[in-house]
């Protein structure tokens, strides 16, 4: 999924990078307000996380395996707006320390993964979790739907990108099926393991799960004598 | 009392892939129900030998066998038979137990092996009633104590009724009456035992028999009250009893 | 640079390569070092090698296969284009230590909390993955062998425990930054300006690419 | 000697936003230079008094004095002080090495409060040299052993010149010669000290007086020595001589 250099021309990379550099810019503030001076430990340690997560290969068939993203995962735990500056440093680091995505690709990257693939998330959680019943088990679904969603959304920003400055001759739209196709079977596996991770943690530590935290409704308050 | 040893290891000697040489030939054999305190100081290879005991290493000379069976990685299927004959109960007890609760954890390794239903269950109840912590069967184990937590790591593996139980660091960060109650429970067990520690009263309390492992060979295997009582050899290998402790 | 020179000026590009190698045999990197961690781009190199077979325009045949010109001329673009981005990231990160890196981000006025999350995740990667890497051998120990998609949901709890850990010990390390008097602002990593010549060295590389390719534009190559 | 005691303590009670009260009225007074232990079982607030001593929790009832002054959690300029002079070393030295190297973990504390350039090199030399790793300045904490990290962590606090220094379990997962070298460091400081240990020989190596704290109150004040022979004391407090161990 990391876009390597060159594969889209130097205009539209420029234009996403100034894109990414806006959402980065919105994210800190966002982060900062709900986080405080708490921001940079916390995000470091999910970013941390992320990264050594998607190094867990999972076996998807035939002998091949895949990994998580964790756009949907990072925003059900901690935020959006955390989500956004931990996967945008995963992917700045991955880039600068493993060449893995070009450093010209990183604001496409950085669109695609902690832009779309959070915020998309963001949303459908949102949706899904006011259409369903209040109970764990609904977070847990709407977790897993936006897992199932962010992925083929964060390819589909793959074919936009594509569609304005790619330097191969495919047309857009088997571009957009190809794409969109495998990442719904990547999404599958995506949700499911978010699935099984929000709600092993929702079971052990559910106050460290930003979707659960704004829905606890009242708390009773007590003074000690 | 059974006659093939629980554990075999013939001029072990292993190098890691950077070229680090961590065994230069370990000899030890240990009998069926024996306790064996493995003492050596840090970077004597005490971890790397251990993670032979089950082929996570595999052996690249040497031979190690578990009951009279050769540890080969290679052999998918026997590698199954051998790592439920050799229980690691590691030293952070965060590091083994991982599902969301205490009783699925308990189920993990036997399932791995086959069980299902009510014999898988059966098993987990009579692990868990071993160390004493049934009750707690459907708690999430990030809510128990530090003590307890190693306490159902250490029933994670008895699940798997192990020939040999490999216990590294058992005593660290317990408070002292967890730290006995552990105690309490190593003694009931019949089961050969590994100890990997640091805490030489302990392994004086708990094991007849003691090795020092150091610079990746066994360089004193003796009663664990001889080795103690060695001040000499001690100090040559970063070993010290501590400030006002006696060997009565 | 390499990546807004068209493919069709290919002798721009055989000097780029041999710029990266004088760089990476001048810095002293084992080249097969070098070429081993570049093949993370193998997943591309796929995608560009089935080009040729689609896409539009001229069509002309080699052994038997019949290729597309257009798709041809993309997916070598995408391979040369590529591979020249992977071996100077790989240079780049074999000759910088990663607190070498993280300077130069905070020089490059990365906002500074990013720099600072950065620098965690730089500190503390080791410390995860060690756990990471003890969790499955642990699993292992037990009979667990990751072998199909039902073992997805121990992979999944294995992913909770660990994010639990993170965020934990996240949250003690901020305790311990405040017990240090930590108030918001962390000490900058960057205590030495770059000079004009760190500059100068920074920009030869760039630079020389630059001449190239206007060198074989100027040419009509 | 300073009269003004390091740490004074008046009634302290509080309890946690979900309700749950942890400490019922703490009072304790450690004099300058004085090195006391903090025992205690698990879940007694140790660790909730400790946090309150540098106003990570704020004061709800009662008062924390450090050095003569008043702990005010919410006069951000005075915080800033108090914390300077309370150095605390937590358990584990990965939560308190942060930075990049070495060399910056130490300085972090002196730099915010305020030191700089020279004055700022010199200090984090001194404190290294302290605990003899001074040559590892230029190190990622990565690469350091357990005890090394442990002596680093030590060094953070120091840099600060504490008028306190809180240990949280300093000997827990050490080996022996570690826990000898630590022990040898503690004693040479010249600086009051707050141990919080379930390593009883260790407090009784390194610290005159004892107090435990169960239940959220101070139960017992005395030389660790009268406190240590005296079972019944520690048996209602879960607290135990380690197996073996007697009191010479």
């Amino acid at each position: 999924m990391h876009i390597p250099d060159g594969f889209i021309d130097i205009p539209t990379s420029a234009a996403f990078a100034a894109i990414a550099a806006g959402a980065i810019a919105v994210s800190i503030k966002g982060a900062k307000s709900s986080l405080d001076d708490k921001t940079a430990p916390l995000a470091g340690l999910t970013a941390t996380f992320i990264f050594a997560v998607q190094m867990l290969n999972f076996p998807v068939a035939a002998g091949t395996s895949g990994h998580l993203l964790g756009a949907a995962l990072a925003t059900v735990l901690v935020g959006p707006y955390a989500a956004t500056l931990a996967i945008s440093i995963v992917l700045l680091l991955q880039s600068l320390l493993f060449a893995d995505g070009g450093l010209s690709a990183l604001g496409l990257n950085i669109f695609n993964m902690s832009i779309i693939g959070v915020w998309v998330s963001f949303a459908i959680f949102h949706l899904f979790k006011r259409i369903l019943p209040k109970t764990k088990i609904s977070l847990i679904a709407a977790a897993g739907i936006a897992a199932l969603i962010s992925v083929p959304a964060a390819a589909a920003g793959f074919v936009v990108q594509y569609a304005i400055g790619a330097t191969a001759p495919f047309s857009v739209t088997s571009v957009l099926a190809a794409m969109v196709g495998t990442h719904i079977l990547i999404g599958i596996g995506e949700a499911l393991i978010t699935i099984f991770a929000v709600g092993a943690i929702l079971a052990s530590r559910s106050d460290l799960v930003y979707g659960y935290r704004s829905q606890r409704l009242s708390l009773e308050v007590r003074t000690a004598e | 009392m059974n006659h093939v040893p629980s554990l075999q290891i013939k001029d072990l000697a292993f190098a890691y892939p950077d070229g680090n040489q961590a065994l230069f030939g370990v000899n030890l054999t240990i009998n069926k129900g024996e306790r064996v305190a493995l003492l050596g100081p840090n970077g004597a290879g005490k971890t790397t030998l251990v993670l032979h005991m089950n082929g996570i290493h595999p052996t690249m000379q040497g031979e190690v066998r578990i009951a009279g069976v050769v540890v080969d990685s290679k052999n998918k299927d026997a590698l199954k038979q051998i790592r439920a004959k050799v229980g690691i109960v590691f030293q952070d007890p965060d590091d083994q137990l991982f599902m969301p609760t205490v009783g699925e954890d308990i189920a993990f390794g036997p399932y791995n092996m086959g069980l299902r239903g009510e014999e898988l269950n059966r098993v987990v109840d009579e692990a868990l009633t071993q160390v004493g912590m049934l009750e707690y069967k459907d708690r999430p184990p990030h809510h128990l104590s530090f003590g307890q937590r190693r306490r159902v790591a250490v029933a994670t593996v008895l699940a798997m009724k192990p020939e040999i139980l490999v216990m590294d660091e058992p005593s660290s960060n317990l408070d002292p009456a967890s730290r006995r109650e552990l105690a309490e429970i190593v003694q009931s067990l019949d089961v050969t035992i590994v100890m990997v520690t640091h805490d030489l009263p302990y392994a004086l309390e708990l094991c007849e028999r003691s090795v020092i492992l150091s610079g990746g060979v066994i360089v004193a295997d003796a009663p664990t009250r001889d080795i103690l009582s060695n001040n000499q050899l001690l100090a040559s290998h970063r070993l010290e009893l501590p400030f006002g402790f006696s060997l009565r | 640079m390499s990546v807004s020179t068209p493919i069709t000026r290919w002798p721009a590009f055989v000097a780029f390569f041999l710029i990266l190698l004088i760089t990476a045999l001048l810095s002293k990197i084992p080249l097969l070092l070098l070429f081993k961690r570049a093949l993370i781009e193998i997943p591309f190199i796929f995608f560009a090698i089935l080009m040729p077979f689609f896409g539009t325009g001229e069509k002309f045949e080699i052994a038997g296969l019949e290729l597309h010109r257009e798709g041809l001329l993309a997916g070598t673009s995408i391979v040369v284009k590529g591979t020249l981005g992977v071996l100077a990231a790989v240079i780049l990160s074999t000759t910088t230590t990663a607190r070498e890196i993280l300077r130069g981000l905070e020089r490059l006025k990365l906002p500074t909390v990013m720099v600072q999350i950065a620098s965690f995740m730089l500190r503390y990667v080791n410390v995860i993955s060690d756990e990471m890497e003890r969790m499955k051998i642990a699993r292992e120990s037990r009979g667990f062998v990751a072998s199909s998609i039902k073992h997805w949901k121990v992979l999944a709890t294995t992913a909770s425990a660990l994010f639990i850990r993170s965020y934990e010990r996240g949250e003690r390390v901020h305790l311990a930054m405040l017990s240090r008097g930590f108030d918001g602002n962390l000490p900058s990593l960057d205590n030495s300006k770059a000079t004009l010549r760190d500059w100068i060295v920074a920009l030869s590389l760039p630079s020389i690419a630059f001449f190239i390719s206007l060198f074989f534009f100027a040419i009509g190559w």
